[in-house]
């Protein structure tokens, strides 16, 4: 908190223009904020359930299933890539046969970079949103069992509904973390201006040779993160506790 | 097996330390690039068997990093850059003792898994938009270095990505997911086997310069004079070499 | 369609075991004391908790058996809950229409039905209101309205009207038996109020400890209790004894004259209303006659319920006027009278 | 999930013994996990009552103090460490005091390790938790007060225990974020075996030259990581929203 | 210690305005429909809800004005919440304690305090339950021990004891009795059972619509209902008119004659009971003799209450045994007549 202080007041301002005018610095804006959004958007298609069946069925295999959830949490990123390249390589497990088969290659593509970004972001949504699910009250579930509701129609309107502020908190974070995704993205996507290079490839390469510029470039990427947030926010976080 | 650096014209190896018998004490920390992290653990290593009370620290990270860090007023005796960029840095801000020496060079190889599957001959392959072919970021040493030789024999690559580091590339190749790349010879020297390097007569024309230097808020100047030294001397030399580094040239 | 269900199951320390039977368009309700294990075979009935044994058939349909458990979604259910359960994030209307949405049925028909039940249990003009901006009895009342809506097999109330203030109460009452009374399916109703009982039920089953104690139509019930509990509930002082003859010798002790010959283990019922209080030993025709102290006087209306303890414990209910006459106070030893002919016995 | 497989099928297990002998590697491993806990602890501590006043105070300038904490999140880690030295190196704003004040500087000590970690880490908790307490009943809240509970003893003894699932999430995903912590760390803490050196550096350092050792490293952090959570599960998760 | 409130607070659509006044040691009842604002009220005391507008005062401290506002957990309060709100996280026994713990009490002795007051609601060997673990009448009394246990200068109960079967809560209410009987601070107890009002209240308070409507001892209220919600509540059939000396014209149309001289505007109450019904128009000394059709019967115990409409519209309660000789059912045509002197006249 009090570091971003510090941050703003040396920020070399004078730099922000000529940063701006940079073309790339566009590109991997746009590319940053749709990727993420893009693994967002997959991992809670993804995760969401994921989380129901952590938090509500009673199937075998459970632990094994968070445990394998949690991995790209503790994985080193540039671990997770490697990894993603085991599987999903020209030389990959699954990788090898969609080359063989359709000559069709996903790393270095943008496709790699939302691949990756969800792989790394997706645990985050899915541990706070299991964690929500545990929280909340089970007993509206049954309710609706007695209307009649299936177990997805309960989770789809009534479950979600009600654990809605943490499946938002859970989408903030799944979104901060893919924003900010680096290793994962640079190891398994790579890096090239416009189909992959996101706003962090681009700092930390900025970084390398004019480290002013990078600090401007970064907080070009909070301001418009954090915009994205507020503007998000009222329509997101949903009920509110504070007593009315 | 990685290819030895035949083109380096490595100087006389004789193993004479120049390091004083057990003279020296105290602690050093030396702040180097992670790319040296073999190299100079032995010989500090060496150092600390020759001089029993003296305790050696390293703080190995990307040169920017460490170069960040040093102008933070970080406890460092020795800066071993690997490139002149970051070194700069660090003697714009007044912070170096003396000039900066090269200690060490490196040029680039082209990289390609083991068994070379996409049959790469030389530099000019790089220009096959049908091959999937990973270079550094113009922003990075190995980059910049890259872009040279390009421009010098007048190629226009095709690169399906630009790695934040040699070790990102490397990576690639060693999973075979890139047909080639573009690195130092010293990474390829490192991988092992899963690598197999190219040499090229452009890379002449980007050699990369390692400079070191000893820092004014050192607080144990000798040892550090004392490490700089070794990395110089013909040992040092020697150890550079076989992790495929060569000698300066000038 | 009929019910047919034996509930075995363990609530902690409680072993319920209730058998039961409810015809097509029958009510049944069922009463007992606080932790009887209503709720527990409702919520069994439900579906949401699965019996330790025992069986549950709806018609031809085996819902629950040793092999077999249809969830609560499959069953064809309309339940209110003891605690309403309106789902906080819908509004009354869509809490309400949430069950026909659930059967397939568009959301503008839906609404409407919803609305027509809203106004059915006097909720006119509250379908936009969010649960949480609701008062207590009008919760009660949309959880009712969400029960009733869809046309389930089984409708299963617990304590439907319990929040409802005494005009509402008659009103959504006869809202609610007007539709009972054209509704196919099967009903079990759980409620503490008697009245409600009586007035909604065809039958009665007495649930205490988890064992049913007593059976029958709502007026038997209320003739001829067969537990203290009941008694207490339809306003009787229950005396068990044996008969002998035109006298019954009470297990407690002393004895009762009735008026009916009477054999063997019988229960005697006296309304507490035709007991009558003296300071002073009457004479006359009443052969009942028993010393007692009154322990505890409770105004009721214009009348005083009084609770006496002696040889035979009793309930009176005198006027508030002869009770301010006697100077009556917790404590004063009194006369109990009651007439032979308005004692009712019947077997145990 | 399936990356996860292909790293276990293709590690190089026969380096896993001599990596595992190196003390280096048991003392990263060490300080990995103590300094992640820490981390762990202090925003448990400093996040919990943030996510407090985030969800329930009505308090001006609580959008801005959002921001602020989500502004981690979205800072690219390298940058996170630069401007932790803006306030906490020598030269900083705070650091120059602390130096000047009692000689003592934060940087390339464990403390800075921990709070590199807790500045990357914390908005994860604090998100996490703010969403479970907008989600939880606050009516207890209600019950609590009239039974003479201020607003801390409510918090600690009705919505703490409420919130427990999602705080338990909260602090999982902290935990994980710091012991993944990798740039904010190196270059606000630097590299020292033993005082700075966490297992991801250790990784990356491994990367360099002995690229397969460093699979197996991460894939020991991976294991011990993984343990620790599993052990704990039963512990923290607390009730789950099966019916009973 | 005594309670003066005036309370201002919109909800909703409704604007909620009430004076109240409470003594030290007194018991005030609040009455009313639902949806009335009795809820609201003591939300408002409870400092829960802060009031638009109005003053509310304990004693000589001042907990609402227009320029303060005690939080709740300073105002030293007893609530018992519609819900019950009992602490899912804590057993039954903690949940008492809690209150006790927050002034401080050492924690061995809070639970034993806890435990005794669990036995007096008859919650004995539940104290190691959750609060999910309890039946519904077993949560209503434990949230009722938990808000007597700590000695609060203002208790506020609403509706404590609305799950409670008929046996236990009279036993709760006599507990309830003796404890309030003894307790040094002012008491708000809102009930939708007469009786409970009755027996526990000093004073009655009936609010309708957000305003208070009827004030007074339970007597006065029960004898002297002033609105048609209170006489419902009481069991009588009001009927406002104009006193024409021993003759009152009704507002709806007819007259009633009275025993006493009448003058002006006046209300009319019937007891059900005194209520005759007769299928030809009877000769006799009543005076009072209407046509009226049976819109709905209720059974109710051995009796049956009978709705008429009409030109008077009246409440009858008629034996069951007349109910069933007569062949009465909706819609059957009846005489209902009522002995003037049965009949009590008060002014509006
Ligand atoms: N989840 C549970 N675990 C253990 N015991 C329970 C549970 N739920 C209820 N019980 C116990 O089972 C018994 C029956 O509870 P149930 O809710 O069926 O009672 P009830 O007849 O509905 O009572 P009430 O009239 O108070 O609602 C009670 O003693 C209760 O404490
Ligand atoms: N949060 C709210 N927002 C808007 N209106 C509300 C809110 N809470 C209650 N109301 C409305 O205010 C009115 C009074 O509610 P209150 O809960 O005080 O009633 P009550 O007298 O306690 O009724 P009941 O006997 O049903 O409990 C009701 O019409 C209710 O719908
Ligand atoms: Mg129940
Ligand atoms: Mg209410």
């Amino acid at each position: 908190m009090l570091p971003l202080l510090g941050l703003l007041v040396r920020a070399p301002w004078s730099q922000l223009l000529p940063q701006l005018a940079q073309p790339q610095v566009g590109e991997a804006l746009r590319l940053s904020l749709v990727s993420a959004t893009l693994a967002t958007l997959v991992s809670l298609v993804l995760g969401v359930p994921i989380a129901w069946v952590l938090a509500r069925s009673r199937i075998r295999g459970r632990s094994v299933l968070r445990a394998l959830v949690t991995v790209p949490l503790v994985l080193p990123p540039v671990v997770g890539g490697v990894a993603l390249f085991l599987v999903l390589g020209r030389q990959g497990i699954l990788g090898r046969w969609l080359y063989e088969t359709f000559d069709y290659t996903i790393p270095f593509t943008t496709t790699a970079v939302v691949i990756a970004e969800t792989f790394v972001a997706m645990p985050f949504l899915v541990i706070s949103v299991e964690g929500a699910l545990r929280a909340a009250d089970a007993r509206f579930e049954d309710a609706a069992a007695t209307l009649g509701a299936d177990r997805w129609t309960t989770f789809r309107r009534v479950t979600l509904p009600l654990v809605a502020p943490g499946v938002a908190a859970g989408a903030v974070l799944c979104w901060a973390r893919a924003l900010g995704e680096f290793g994962a993205t640079i190891t398994f996507a790579g890096n090239f201006p416009g189909t992959t290079q996101t706003m962090p490839l681009a700092v930390y390469l900025a970084l390398q040779s004019n480290p002013e510029g990078a600090i401007v470039l970064s907080l070009v990427l909070l301001a418009v993160s954090l915009a994205t947030l507020l503007l998000l926010r009222d329509r997101w976080l949903g009920r509110s506790g504070v007593p009315t | 097996g990685g290819s030895t650096s035949s083109g380096a014209a490595s100087s006389s190896s004789s193993a004479a330390s120049s390091s004083g018998g057990g003279a020296l004490t105290g602690t050093l920390t030396v702040f180097a690039a992670a790319s040296l992290t073999d190299v100079f653990t032995d010989l500090g290593d060496q150092l600390m068997a020759d001089n029993p009370d003296l305790d050696i620290t390293f703080n190995f990270a990307g040169s920017s990093a460490l170069a960040t860090q040093i102008t933070q007023g970080a406890p460092a005796d020795v800066f071993a850059s690997a490139n002149q960029t970051q070194m700069t840095v660090v003697t714009d801000a007044g912070l170096a003792e003396g000039d900066p020496t090269v200690f060490t060079e490196n040029v680039l190889e082209i990289a390609v898994p083991q068994g070379n599957p996409a049959g790469v001959t030389g530099l000019s392959d790089f220009a096959d938009p049908d091959l999937t072919l990973a270079i550094c970021a113009p922003d990075v040493p190995c980059g910049a270095a890259a872009e040279q030789v390009f421009e010098a024999a007048g190629i226009t690559a095709q690169p399906d990505t630009l790695e934040e580091d040699v070790r990102a590339a490397l990576t690639k190749v060693e999973l075979g997911e890139v047909d080639a790349a573009l690195v130092y010879a010293s990474d390829v020297q490192a991988a092992g086997d899963q690598v197999e390097g190219i040499e090229f007569p452009e890379a002449e024309d980007a050699v990369n310069e390692y400079p070191i230097c000893t820092l004014t808020g050192s607080q144990n100047p000798e040892a550090a004079q004392a490490f700089v030294d070794l990395v110089e001397s013909d040992t040092g030399q020697q150890a550079l070499a076989d992790a495929g580094f060569r000698s300066p040239s000038s | 369609m009929s019910l047919r269900a034996h509930v075995v199951v363990r609530r902690g320390a409680l072993l319920v075991d209730v058998e039961l039977a409810v015809a097509d368009g029958e009510v049944l309700a069922v009463l007992g004391p606080n932790g009887a294990g209503k709720s527990t075979v409702l919520r069994v009935l439900a579906g949401l908790l699965a019996p330790d044994g025992g069986r549950v058939t709806v018609g031809d349909d085996v819902w629950d058996a040793e092999d077999r458990h249809v969830p609560a979604h499959e069953r064809s259910l309309g339940m209110v809950f003891q605690d309403h359960l309106l789902f906080p994030h819908l509004s009354t209307t869509d809490n309400v229409a949430f069950g026909l949405r659930t059967r397939g049925v568009r959301k503008a028909e839906a609404r409407t039905a919803a609305a027509r039940w809203l106004a059915r249990v006097g909720l006119d003009g509250f379908g936009d209101r969010r649960p949480t901006q609701l008062s207590g009895g009008q919760a009660q009342r949309a959880a009712l309205a969400r029960a009733l809506v869809v046309d389930p097999r089984l409708l299963l109330l617990d304590e439907p009207l319990s929040a409802l203030d005494a005009r509402t109460r008659l009103t959504v009452r006869a809202e609610l038996r007007r539709h009972l009374a054209e509704f196919a399916g099967c009903t079990v109703l759980v409620s503490h109020d008697p009245v409600d009982a009586m007035a909604l039920a065809d039958r009665v089953l007495v649930v205490e400890d988890g064992r049913v104690v007593q059976e029958g139509t709502p007026a038997e019930v209320a003739r001829m209790p067969r537990t203290d509990y009941v008694a207490r509930l339809v306003g009787l002082s229950l005396l068990p004894g044996v008969g002998r003859g035109r006298s019954v010798e009470l297990d407690c002790g002393g004895a009762v004259a009735v008026a009916e010959d009477a054999q063997g283990p019988v229960f005697v019922a006296v309304r507490p209303g035709t007991v009558a209080l003296y300071l002073a030993r009457p004479d006359g025709s009443p052969r009942n006659v028993w010393p007692a102290t009154l322990v505890a006087a409770t105004p009721h209306g214009s009348t005083v319920r009084c609770d006496l303890d002696g040889e035979v414990p009793l309930t009176a209910d005198v006027t508030a006027t002869a009770f301010a006459e006697l100077g009556l106070q917790p404590g004063t030893r009194v006369w109990a009278s009651v007439k032979a002919s308005e004692v009712a016995v019947y077997p145990r």
